[in-house]
Order: structure tokens, then sequence, then C-alpha cells
């Protein structure tokens, strides 16, 4: 094949490619397979039981969609605020968002115990509970993604020879501000719901947060954090890209300016957790009986947790990242962002699995939960999906457009 | 219009287990699959051994008999996403429609109580077995949320019956199979808004009080005990408690 | 869901929530059937060549997006944004006439261009001829790069072909190319004699959009350069012969992919 | 036209878009919801007339009464009969779920023989019948051939009685006392065939060395009845070492050391003589009541608060609880799993009821119900004790009868017994605890499928008999043990012919009253025997006031008392090994399996083999919670884990008999403490 697979650019070769490829397959195949018995012989192949309804998935559901948030809020800042340097990493940022979707929602129909009636959150809906507008957002968000993905499809070279495509995505890329609005309407609820749907557990005072109207300060707080996780992610991804593809794919300015708004965000974040955190432990949880000190002497849930969070991992890559000098030199850019991802995980850790294990009946004893293999599995076939989805997109389809220029010496 | 509700004394209290084994057997619940653990059987009603937590010999312990609180605020039923968990306004009942179920268990890590109980293996008897079960509760399937309906099917049965005798529907008495099954009567049922009955003296007696009253629940199950550390115990002090080896 | 679905009531959070949701709906559906509507007219109107074209044009690295004016040194750095198509470019007004140099043809590495013609980006030119018509056909250099023995596919006699629309395809060993379409006009003969085709002219012919005389020589000698940047890129060797000369045959020097690319790039194939 | 491969997808897309717009997909959407509701995996539910049947509860020898709901012929629930005289409408766990052990996955299909690996093969009844009878005739002389009976005084045991009787050196055995070891105690101290029963309801407070009184002793509903009345309610002291439920819930809590119960009984006698708490003339008038009077008073409550490790003061206060509470009593016997506290202690026990007052007001004499002649005359084996009645290695042939006590049959009480090449037949209908170590397995109808009767409490002196009537139809291959005995040789007869006999002799001797689920009616008023048989049989039940003057001991018993040994921790064995059980899960017989909600699911009940020991005990023996270890006894032990637990007493273990009961027996025949120690299993 003489004609390069994407316009302009050289990719490795196929071999190299497949020799990248198959080890993840693999571990997909074996995500499968797990998730399969899940479905099929029932949830009781999970380690999770009638204490830890929740688990290592819906850690992963929450997680993963505070990463997708790069999605949303690039495709904001890019049609709407028209800043034009983020233009290098939209397409990356519409391909995670997309994987990290659609990898939240299979693993979500894993979760559930009945499966095919999932249908019926959307038949008879519950209006009031934030699973319900979870899921109505998220499924919304994700057919925007599709359609925000579908012009990166619709260029790959075979089918952008196709007149009816070429017109098509012509077409689309024009009316995209409109999608990216919508987008970032739906994301900012569910995102907000997210939060609430722990927010609002008034049988679990750990969790518990009082807020504004019908909405806990969680909703608030996730809205923020997933807004300081997403760009870190996506810098971290596209950074990653660059290394394993040894191609240099969009220019610095990119990849700082991602760091600026996720450090504005983080460190508006730190600031509203420190003072709901304030209030929480002096109000919200002593006023229902639960001294909040009480729920951080269970080892290995201890108060270390929260400094953690707030300094280590909130405080300090938001300082990073809001110093011009320090944000455009990758040997603090990189860190930070990883830091401020990792932090956001460990907040929905806390929020699922801490929230779980500690026991509110008091003579029920404190619990501990290891995920069965089976878990680890569905957990490992969203990430593989992720990797492939994306492989396969860097390979065939034109992701990355200052790649060219930047190809150019 | 009626609101049932529990009063049980603890002091009572033998932990013998008649009413979950009644329970289990009235509503059609499966015997504990071969793998379940304290953390994965369905067990409507369970009873806790609840310790004062001091070492031998100054230890006491009591026997905590807890289901569905029935909650008159519920913090479950605002969080399912497809209204399966309904209230019956005629009785402040608050049933699980398994039929509706999606398994999600929101309203298990909702229930302060844990009194949510979920299927995770299909209903198995031994064989042969089906032949014993409730034709009058219909058993739940693999994947869904179930938990204590004060035996709803024994309040429409006694519904019928009133309703065959033309008394008219809401003064309509009956009795759970745990409060019937309880060998020393620990477990007095029946409708709180009735000032003569015996739940309403219960609940309203000084030694009475409600688990984590002060989530304000509202639940409609209240205990009794004269043992000033049980009263404690059962509000929201976390004690030391005999050990469980959790799942791990 | 619906008014009638079980569990459906008219109070606050219902209205609130569906009618949000059902907006939601609304938005996207409409702006895909929408573009879905626009594609098909599109298509149906035949603007596909143009649209093929401007998609192409944004996909061009920056670099070869330079606008004549910056070619020329009038406008330093100005990017073009409208495909090469200055016709309806205010701007390109402004700029007036492109010097006249008084010579009728100049030499390029060993290359005789001619300047009785103007030519296009996409490195095809065009003549007028005393009939009215329009002759075009490659440029001397792009000529020279095609080689001797590279295959031409025409369109047939009585093809439309509008602006900047694939007009014919040159084939150079394994590598097909397009040749854009440097005016509108109707095909009325192939293959003449230092002439791909014979055009007459379709409406509003202006040729503004072509660069013609001093503008010629900056911008061929850059596309030579731009040539040689991409075949160094791939590790090529220099494209000259010694004196400076364009040898015959440039592509037989090179290594068949690496050429390829060179020669894509060179007509602008995105 | 020609269709390329665009074209076909053109084709698919259109097609899948218009599908969108026929019903197909959603009416697939709708139907996968449906099939997700009415689960193929859902059992089907049983359909059938609703109707109520009434029975009696024969897993334990209370009798309580019980009503079974039905669909058609299908009992799906059981509970009590409201007012019923012995139950008061209520069941225990085991009986609420009864109504599944006919489909007790552990059920023999018929009859079985165990080979050499434990596997078990059918066997003809024929078969079988035909090699015991061999056995019988070719055994030597001096060895037995023995029918255990764990539920005697029915209609069946007189029929073993006579089996056994009808062959020389024919044994009929019965089980240890029990927690009816304190009354054995006490006839054993009065003139031969002296028996008694408790009244509880009489007393105003108890002392009980270890007998669960709240958790299932005796007739449950008579206990509850004392211990909740509004008038001068029961008041209940503890003395145990575990913290059992009976302990955690009654007034006062000895927490006394392991095996020091003798030491406290004579300890509360002591002061109650010390005070002139005690009637003297109960003294004077007893044959050893000067030594009894000397040995007490070395008993100081000082001297007892050594041995039984609680303040001297506790033991002052608990006799002058009971001395102001009269009639007060003493009860010993012990929990379904840890059984009797030895024959001295009981003693002991017992004695201290003589200075409580309890004697002719609690304590009554019991009679045996009526008979018909036919059965008691000649050929009819004694009633004999296993542990104490019976020479060990004597017994050739054991055959365990089929019904439970539902308190735990120590195996090496009964291996010691057996001579060396024995054969054990089990009548058991369920592959459990003694019934896995029998050769022949002939498995009797379960509970339900045949007639049964109840003929009272061992413990209570209130007289009741109950005939139950078959609820479910046995299959075919189940063998009654009449039957059984025939093939044996034995006079053929059936059990309804049985129950007739036995009741016609009840309503001849025309005392008592018959409660049915209609009402309560004096037996008189009942024409003949077939009305009383139609009453009893729907539910019936026949009570009857105990009778009050009774034999009074002769003697406190200083002799077993001062001779009971002395069980002491020794060097190799530094810990004291509790086992305990509640009401029938220690004994013969399967557990319903809803019983997993109390065992599996809640872990109210602990199974075997789950070892509690208090963490200073965990340290010394070297293991930490969870560590699985090996409980060693003299000659005996099994395999364990720990649980850590700092309400458990110091230097004990305690641990659950559970449904298979692994007990080393003491050389007094008891089993309640046994010296031990632990073992990490590395």
């Amino acid at each position: 094949m003489s004609e390069p697979v994407v316009a302009g650019v050289r990719r490795c070769s196929f071999k190299q490619f497949l020799a990248w490829v198959l080890p993840w397959s693999a571990l997909f195949a074996f995500g499968l397979y797990s998730a399969g018995l899940c479905l099929v012989r029932g949830l009781n192949q999970t380690n999770m039981d009638n204490r830890f309804a929740f688990g290592l998935w819906i850690f992963l559901d929450l997680t993963v969609i505070a990463f997708g948030a790069g999605a949303f809020l690039t495709g904001l800042l890019v049609y709407i605020f028209k800043r034009d340097e983020l233009r290098a990493v939209l397409n990356t940022a519409v391909i995670v968002g997309f994987v990290c979707y659609s990898g939240a929602i299979v693993v979500l129909m894993v979760d559930v115990g009945q499966p095919l009636r999932a249908w019926y959150t959307f038949w008879h809906p519950n209006v009031h509970s934030m699973l319900t507008e979870v899921t109505f957002c998220i499924t919304c968000y994700l057919t925007v993604l599709a359609f925000e993905y579908l012009p990166v499809v619709l260029k790959s070279r075979d089918l952008h020879r196709i007149p009816k495509f070429l017109v098509f995505e012509f077409e689309l890329h024009k009316l995209m501000p409109v999608l990216a609005g919508v987008g970032a309407f739906l994301s900012f609820f569910h995102q907000g719901s997210l939060g609430g749907l722990f927010g609002v557990l008034r049988g679990r005072p750990f969790a518990f947060r009082e807020g504004f109207a019908i909405w806990p300060s969680t909703f608030f707080l996730f809205v923020l954090s997933s807004a300081a996780a997403g760009p870190s992610f996506l810098l971290l991804i596209t950074w990653a890209v660059e290394k394993i593809s040894g191609h240099r794919l969009v220019k610095r300015d990119a990849l700082a300016s991602l760091g600026r708004i996720s450090g504005v965000m983080l460190i508006l974040y730190v600031l509203v957790k420190c003072v709901d955190t304030f209030i929480w432990i002096n109000n919200t949880s002593p006023s229902v009986g639960f001294p909040a000190h009480r729920f951080y002497s269970r080892q290995p849930f201890g108060a270390w947790l929260l400094l953690c969070e707030i300094v280590v991992f909130g405080l300090l890559p938001a300082l990073v990242l809001l110093d011009s000098g320090r944000r455009r030199d990758l040997r603090w850019l990189l860190p930070a962002a990883a830091l401020t991802c990792f932090g956001i995980a460990l907040n929905r850790f806390v929020m699922t699995i801490q929230t779980l294990a500690l026991p509110t009946l008091p003579f029920d004893p404190f619990l501990l939960y290891m995920p069965s293999w089976q878990e680890v599995g569905t957990f490992l076939a969203v990430v593989a999906y992720g990797v492939l989805v994306y492989s396969f997109s860097f390979r065939y389809l034109p992701v990355f457009p200052q790649e060219r220029d930047l190809a150019v010496r | 219009m009626s609101r049932y509700g529990m009063v049980i004394d603890i002091d009572r209290c033998n932990g013998c287990g008649a009413c979950m084994v009644a329970c289990a057997a009235e509503n059609n619940v499966p015997p504990a699959h071969r793998d379940a653990t304290e953390r994965t059987g369905v067990t409507w009603m369970r009873v806790y051994r609840v310790e004062n937590g001091a070492a031998y010999p100054a230890n006491r312990a009591r026997f905590l008999p807890v289901m569905c609180q029935q909650c008159g605020d519920t913090p479950c039923a605002a969080v399912c996403p497809q209204q399966a968990v309904e209230r019956d306004p005629k009785t402040g009942i608050i049933d699980q429609v398994p039929q509706r179920c999606l398994g999600c268990r929101y309203c298990m890590a909702a229930c302060p109580y844990h009194a949510r109980y979920f299927n995770w293996w299909d209903p198995v008897w031994p064989a042969g077995m089906e032949k014993t079960l409730n034709p009058a509760v219909a058993p739940r399937m693999r994947g869904v949320v179930e938990k204590c309906n004060f035996c709803h099917a024994r309040y429409q049965a006694a519904r019928a019956e009133a309703a065959a005798a033309g008394k008219k529907a809401g003064k309509i008495g009956y009795t759970p199979a745990c409060a019937e099954a309880c060998p020393v009567e620990a477990i007095s049922f029946g409708d709180l808004d009735d000032p003569d009955s015996a739940v309403a003296g219960g609940a309203a007696s000084p030694d009475s009080f409600r688990l984590l009253e002060r989530l304000n629940t509202q639940s409609k199950v209240y205990y009794r005990s004269r043992e000033p550390w049980v009263r404690q115990m059962a509000g929201s002090r976390l004690v030391q408690i005999r050990k469980e080896k959790a799942r791990v | 869901m619906f008014p009638g679905i079980y569990g459906f009531r008219l109070d606050a959070g219902h209205i609130l929530f569906l009618g949000a949701f059902y907006t939601v709906v609304l938005i996207v559906g409409t702006t895909v059937l929408y573009s879905l509507l626009r594609t098909h007219r599109a298509l149906r109107s035949g603007r596909e060549p143009a649209i093929r074209w401007i998609s192409d044009f944004h996909d061009l690295p920056a670099r070869d997006r330079a606008c004549r004016h910056a070619l020329s040194g009038q406008a330093p750095g100005r990017r073009c944004e409208r495909g090469f198509d200055c016709r309806d470019c205010a701007e390109h007004a402004g700029f007036g006439a492109p010097p006249s140099t008084g010579e009728a043809s100049f030499e390029l590495l060993g290359v005789t261009v001619p300047l009785d013609r103007w030519y296009s980006r996409g490195h095809s030119f065009v003549h007028a001829e005393a009939d009215g018509t329009f002759t075009i056909g490659l440029d001397p250099i792009a000529e020279r790069l095609a080689g001797p023995n590279s295959r031409v596919d025409l369109p047939g006699i009585g093809a439309t072909l509008e602006v900047n629309q694939a007009a014919w395809s040159i084939t150079a060993g394994e590598e097909r190319v397009r040749v854009l379409c440097p005016v509108a006009g109707t095909v009325v003969a192939a293959g003449g004699p230092g002439w791909s085709l014979k055009l007459k002219p379709g409406r509003d012919c202006g040729l503004t959009h072509l660069l013609c005389a001093g503008e010629v020589r900056p911008w061929m000698q850059r596309e030579v350069e731009r040539l040689q940047a991409s075949l160094e890129a791939v590790g090529g060797r220099a494209v000259m012969a010694d004196g400076g000369g364009l040898i015959e045959d440039p592509g037989s020097a090179y290594e068949e992919r690496a050429w390829a690319g060179a020669i894509r790039e060179f007509f602008l194939e995105p | 036209m020609n269709l390329g491969r665009r074209r076909w997808l053109g084709l698919a897309a259109g097609a899948a878009a218009g599908t969108l717009f026929t019903p197909a997909p959603w009416k697939l959407i709708g139907d996968s919801a449906l099939w997700s509701q009415n689960w193929s995996r859902i059992p089907k539910l049983p359909t059938g007339e609703f109707n109520v049947k009434y029975g009696v509860c024969t897993l334990c020898p209370a009798g309580c009464g019980i009503k079974a709901r039905c669909a058609g012929d299908q009992v799906f629930g059981l509970t009590g009969v409201p007012g019923h005289p012995i139950s008061r409408g209520k069941l225990c766990p085991l009986g609420v779920g009864a109504h599944q052990l006919p489909y007790h996955p552990h059920r023999f299909a018929g009859s079985v023989a165990r080979q050499a690996d434990g596997r078990y093969l059918p066997a003809e009844l024929e078969r079988v019948a035909a090699t015991l009878r061999a056995r019988i005739a070719s055994r030597k002389s001096g060895e037995a051939v023995a029918v255990l009976d764990e539920r005697p005084g029915r209609a069946i045991s007189y029929q073993y009685r006579r089996f056994t009787g009808g062959l020389e050196d024919g044994l009929y055995l019965v089980p240890p006392a029990g927690e009816g070891a304190t009354l054995a105690a006490l006839s054993a101290q009065s003139e031969r065939g002296a028996s008694f029963g408790f009244r509880i309801g009489e007393a105003r407070a108890a002392v009980s060395f270890g007998a669960p009184l709240l958790d299932g002793w005796g007739v449950p509903a008579e206990v509850n009845e004392a211990r909740y009345r509004s008038q001068r309610p029961l008041r209940i002291i503890q003395a145990e070492t575990r913290q059992s439920p009976t302990a955690s819930l009654a007034d006062v809590w000895l927490p006394i050391r392991p095996a020091s119960e003798t030491a406290l009984a004579l300890a509360i006698a002591h002061v109650l003589i010390r005070d002139g708490r005690a009637p003297a003339a109960v003294i004077e008038r007893m044959s050893d009541g000067a030594e009894y009077r000397e040995l007490v008073m070395r008993y100081s409550p000082e001297q007892a608060s050594r041995e039984c490790n609680i303040p001297a003061a506790a033991i002052e206060q608990a006799a002058r609880m009971l001395a102001d509470n009269t009639p007060a009593v003493a009860i010993g016997g012990g929990d379904a799993g840890g059984g009797p506290a030895g024959a001295g202690a009981e003693t002991a026990i017992a004695s201290l009821n003589m200075l409580l007052g309890a004697m002719g007001t609690v304590i009554v004499g019991k009679h045996e119900l009526p008979v018909p002649d036919s059965w008691s005359s000649p050929p009819l084996s004694p009633e004999r004790r296993i542990d104490s009645d019976v020479p060990d290695g004597s017994i050739s042939m054991l055959i365990l009868g089929d019904s439970p006590s539902g308190d735990a049959l120590p195996w090496p009480l009964i291996e010691r017994k057996l001579a060396p090449d024995h054969v054990i037949v089990s009548l058991s209908p369920y592959a459990e605890t003694a019934a896995r170590r029998a050769h022949f397995v002939i498995p009797a109808p379960a509970f339900m499928e045949s007639f049964e009767e109840s003929p009272g409490s061992a413990v209570s002196a209130n007289p009741s008999w109950a005939i139950a009537q078959p609820l479910v139809r046995a299959p075919s291959l189940a063998v009654h043990p009449l039957t059984f005995l025939a093939r044996l040789g034995a006079a053929e007869s059936s059990i309804e012919d049985l129950l007739r006999q036995r009741l016609e002799e009840l309503h001849k001797l025309g005392k008592g009253e018959i409660f049915t689920p209609a009402g309560t009616r004096p037996i008189g008023e009942f024409k003949d025997a077939k009305e009383l048989w139609t009453a009893m049989t729907g539910g019936g039940v026949w009570t009857d006031s105990p009778v009050l003057e009774a034999a009074r001991p002769r003697r406190f018993g200083v002799r077993e008392i001062a001779s009971a040994p002395a069980r002491t921790g020794r060097a190799e064995f530094p810990i004291m090994l509790l086992p305990y059980a509640r009401r029938g899960e220690a004994g013969t017989t399967a557990l319903p399996p809803l019983m997993s909600k109390v065992y599996q699911e809640s872990r109210l009940r602990l199974s075997a083999p789950l070892l509690r020991v208090h963490p200073a005990t965990a340290a010394a023996s070297g293991v930490a919670d969870g560590a699985s270890v090996r409980v060693e006894m003299r000659g005996e032990g099994y395999a364990g884990n720990i649980a850590v637990d700092a309400s458990v007493m110091p230097g004990v273990i305690e641990a659950p008999a559970g449904p298979m009961a692994a007990l080393c027996v003491n050389e007094d025949c008891s089993w309640r403490v046994s010296p031990a120690r632990i073992k990490r299993i590395s």
C-alpha cells in the first residue's frame, strides 16, 4: 500500500501494530469471559454482598466518567469559547470520552442483577432518584459523543472517498457547536448526579451531605472534580500516545492550556471541598449521631485518606498547574496531572468503598472487601477496550490535526 | 387507614431464630446456597447478637431481631430509579416489587439498617422441596432485591376475609409470621395509630427505642429493653462487638 | 415516561425532568436530521467536488496553505482560508495586480517556465487560446516530476469541470494523483500538443485566482523547496542533477513510497 | 442493477432503520422483560384447596401442637396451635421449618448397607433382616442385642422392649438422663421406682446449674408462663460458665468456673443452713442428714468462691434470694450439647431442692402413662440407661431407634459399650450423626409421615399424651420400625392399632381432659374410644393434673457427692472444653434446611467447629483469631477454627456441639466439661 492510512502522516508497520494490539485483545477477551460469567451465572461470581452492595465496578464507573469529562470540557471550550489551541486534542478528548462512557455503561449493565430490565428506568423513571438522572444523562450524552466521534471516523481514508460520507461529515461538523453545547449541559448534570448518588444517602452519614435545593454538595464537588480530572487525564493520554507512537502530536501550549484548566478547576474543587468537609464534620454528621472522627477510626481508612485527598492530591498539583512557568515544563506538568487524576480516583474510591465499609448499625462490624477475579477481569476489559478503540482510531483516523505540521521540520 | 408497626421486647428474645425460619417459610425465601455467607444470604429477618462490649465476666448480651424497619420517611424508596419500592398508603407498609426491580442495589446502599437483601443466586430448594412453598407468595428471581414487607400476603388474605365478612377495610388485624412464631411472644404487631393497640402502648413506653433514631427515618419498628446499655447502643454509638469474619 | 405509563405523574419533578430530557432528544435529533438534509441537498446540487476540495484543503499542512501574497512577499506569513480561490476574497483585491517582470519566461532547474499563462496552485496552467477557449495542462516542473512514462486519464469530451475539482489524474509508477482544475468549463478536446484539455469556459470564468507574471517564480521556487523538503523527510537524495538541473524522470531515483508521498504532497493531495 | 458492497450496506442499514418502525423490536424488549419476570428458574408454586390439619410435633419430647397449613394434601407451613396446653400456640425454629424434613437432601431413599469405604448401597429389607436374624442366632452368649430408644414411653417403645425381652440378654436402652438428670438423682435418693417431675409454674425462684431454662428447657411454654406472668414472675439465677442466652436473660448470672457446680450447690446449702433458712426437720429426716450438714459446713461461701471463681458475696446473695422466694428449685441437667454435670454434682443439686422447699410443690411425683396389660406383661425388658447400666464391650448388635430426643448422644459413650465385632442398625430416616456409623439403615417414615405419639416431656410433672396423624404420605420404601421388628420375629402389629389400644386404656381410666382446637372437654364426656380417637387425631392432647402425694427422698446422697471425681485442668490438658448446643440441634435428627438462616446466614448459632476462646487463652496456646487448630482431649480430638472473643471465660473453649456432636466422655459418663489442649495445624 503506497497511500498512507492517515493523510500526510506515517504510522508503524502493520506487524508492529499487531504486536501492540494482540496482548490487549487477549486481555479484552479474558475480560469478556469474566463479564459473561457474571451475566450467565449471576452476581454470585463477584465478591460483593448485601453490605457491600457496590464494589469495584461502581468505583470504576465513577472514576472513568470523571476522566471522560475532558470531552465535554474541551468541546465546550473549542466550539463555544473558541479556544483554538485545544482543537489539537479535541478528537482525543472525544474518543477518550466515548470510550469512558460506553465502557461505564457496559459495566453498569453487568453490575445490575436484571440487565434485561435496564429500559424500565426510562419507561417508569423515578425522577427523584439521582440514579435516574445519571442513567438518562449518560445515555443521552453517549449518543452525543457518538455523533461527535462520527466525523472523525468518516474522515478515515476509505470512508472519505465516498461522497455521501464526505459531505455528511462536512455538514455535521458545521453543527458541532450545538452538540457541544448539549453535551456540556448533560455532562454538568450527570457528573453532578454521580456525586449526588452518594450525597443523598441519608442512611449513610459518612456520605450524606446537605446542599442546595435537591442537590447535595457532592453534586457540585463532583462537577468541579471531574472538570479538574478530565483535562489532566486528556493531557496524560496525549503525552502517553506521543511517547508510545514516537511522533510529536500536539503543540506544547495545548498541553499547558489543558494543565491550566485542570489547575483552575482543581483549586476551586479543593476550596469547596474544604468548606464542605468542615460543615460535614462540625454539623451534618454529628447532628445525626455520628461524630465524624469515628469514621476514620477503622484502619486502613484513617484520616490520612482525607488529608491526602485534599493536600497531596489536591492543593499540591493545583498549585503546580496554576504556575504558568512550571506548567510549561513537562517534568512538572505530567506529575501534577497524574496526581490530580489519582486524587479524583481516590475521592471516588472513598465515596464508594469506604462509605459501604463503615457500618451504620452500631452492632454491625466494619467490613473489608476484595474484588473477585471476575470483577477484576471485567474491570480490565474496560481498560483493554479503551486502549484498543484508541489504538485503532489513532492508526486509521486523523486524530491529531497538528501532527502533520509538527512532522515537517 | 392504619399504620402497622412492631414492638420487639429485647429482654425476652433468647435468639432462638424461630422468627427467621418462620419468616423464610412464610415468604418462600430459599435455604442458603452452599456458598452463601452471613453477608450473601437472604434473611428478611435477621437476629443480631449484641454485646455491651465488656470483657468476661462483665459482658452482657442481647438478641436484636432486625428486619425492614418500615420507615415512615424512607431513605430507600426515594433512590430507586424505577419505582420498584412502593408504599401502601392504606397500611404504611413499604413493599419491594421484584417484577420491576432492576437489581442495581442502590436501595441497599441507602438503607441504614442493612435490611435489604439481594438474590445473589437463583432461588433453589432441595429436590422435591418446592412442594412445601407457600402458594400465596411468589418466589423472587435471581438478581433482584427483596425485603420484609410485614407479610403482605397475610395482610391481603386478612383483607379479603374482612371484605367477605363485610367489614370495612382499613381496620384489619393480622399477624406476620415472625410475631406469630416467636416462642416468648417478644414481637407484638399492630396498628400504631390505634391508641388501644398493644403496639401503640409499647411504642409509647419509656423503655422503648428505635434503631438509629437520630437519622429520623421515622421507622415503625420499636424495641424495648430495660437495659440502659442496649438503649444507648441502639442509638448510633459504635460498640465493639463479637468478632465476625468479614468476607475478604 | 409518557402519560398512561405506570408511575407517570404530572408533578413539577416529572415535568421538569422529562421536559429537559425530551428537549435534549429533540435538539440532538434535529441537529442530525438537519445535517442529513443538507447533505442530501449538497449532493443533489453537485457541490460534492467543491466540498471535497475544501475539506482536503483544510487537511493540508498549514505551511502548504500559504497565501499567494505571502509567497510574493506582499503579506508575509499570511494563510489562505478559502481553498486558493481568491475570487471572493475581499483582501485579495486590495493587493492589486501582480507585478510584471517583462520577461516571457524564466528558467528553473533547467526547466523553462513560460509566463504567457496562468498557473494554479495545483500545478496546472491555463492558456487562453485565440478561439476563446482555454487549454489547460501540467506546469513544466510537474510535467518533469510526473516523468516520461506516466499515464494520464483524461475526462471525456463534454464533461463540465469546476474550479479546484479533480480535472484529470496522472499515474506515475504506482502512484495516482489528481490534478485540480484551474478554471470552470466544458471539455471540448483532450490530449493536444502541450496541453491536456481544451475547455469551453463556463460562466464566471474569472482567472483572478490564478498565479501569473511575477508571482510565478517565487511560488514555483517554493514548490520545489517543498518537494525537496518532503523528499528529505523520507531520507531522499537531492532531486537536482549536477549543475542544478532537474534530472530526467526523478521518480526513478527514489524509493517507491518516498517518491509517492512527495508527489502527493506536491499535487496537494491531503 | 448491480449489488455492490456499498449497496448491500445501504440495504442493511435501511432494513435496520426500517425494523425500528415495526413492532418487532419493541415486542422483543417487552418479552425479554416478561421473561425475566417469570424467570424460568423460579420453582412452581403448589396448587390445591387451602385447608388446615392438626398434629403434634415429635421432634423432641415436649410435644408441641402443630397447625399445618396445607394446599390440597401438601403441607406448606407449620404454626403452633393457639391455646394448646403444652405449647401455648408456639413452636421452636426446628418445628417451624419441620414441614421440609420429608424432603431433606440427606434422607435415605430406602434400606441401605454401608460399605467399608463409607458409601451406602441399597439393600433389600428381606436380605438385611435375614442377615440380622442370623447374627442374632449365632452370637456368643453374654453378647447382648440392644435397642437404643431415645424416646421411651411410647407404644413403639413397648414393642422394642418386648422384642428385646423375647431374646435372652436382650437389652432395652435409654439415653443418659440429660435434662432429667437432677430428677434421676432424686429418684436414686428415694425408694426404688419413685420418679419425679417439675412443676416449674409453682416455683418463685430457680437456680439453674447450666439448664437452658429460657431457651427451650422442658416444656418451654410452661417456663415462659412462669417467667413472664405478671404476678410474682419466676426469678432465675443462672450458674453457668458460658454466657448462654439463659445466662444473659437471667436475673442473676453466676459465671462459675467449669465443673464447680458441686461447690456452688453446697455453698448455697451452707448459707441456707447457717442462716437457719433451711427447714431443720428435713435434714433430720434424711438418713445421711448429719454427714450432709458436716459436708456442707466445709463449703463456706469463701471456700466455694475460690473453687467457683465468683465473689462469696454473690453466693450469699443468691442463697438469700432463693430463701426469700420459696418455693424455689435447683435444676441441673445442662443443655442439649453439654449434658448433665455428672452424678456427684447432680446429686448435690438435687439435694439442694430439699432445703428450698421444692419437694412436693415444684418437684412432685410422676407416674407412667397407663398402657394395656398385654404390653407390660412379660416378656418385657426393663429400661436400662446406656451410660450407667451396661458393661463395656457387651453389645454385639445395637439397633438405634427411630425417634430423636434432640439432645446430644455422644458416640464415644455408645462405642464404649460395643463388642469387638458388633453390628449397628439405624432406623433413622436421615444420614445424620449416629446413622452415619450404622452398618445397616432401615429408614423409618420421616416426620409427619406416620402415626406418632408424644408421651410428654421427661422433666414436666404434668402428664400429657398426644397422637399425631400422618399429614404427608410416606414414600413406599420407608420401613416402619414395627414392620422391621416383625421381620426380626417380633409380633406383627400396626402402630395405629397400638395407639388405639392405648387410647382405650386412657379412656377406661377416665381421668384428665382432652384439648382440641375446638375446645377442651373432660375425657369422661367422650362416649367411646372411637369418638376420642377422632378428637385426638384432630390435634387433640390429653392432659391431667399431676399426682401431688410423692415419694420423698430418703437421703442427701453424700456418698455420691463426695465420690465425684474432681475435674481440674491437668498439665497436658490445661484448657476446659465446654460443648454446648440448643435443643434439637445436637440430636441425632436432621435439621430443616431453613435452619441455614440461623446458622449460615446470621451466625446466630455457630456450627461446629468454631471454637471461641478468650484472647488470653488464644495467646497462651499461641493461636490467633481464625487459626485452624485441633482440639485434643483424652482419647478424642477434632479440628476447628479459633474465634477470639473477650466474652469467653479465660481458660475455656466454648465449642458448639452442633448437629455432628464430637464429644469427649469422662470416666463418670459426663461430657459437659473435658480437659483439652489446642494444637495449631500448620
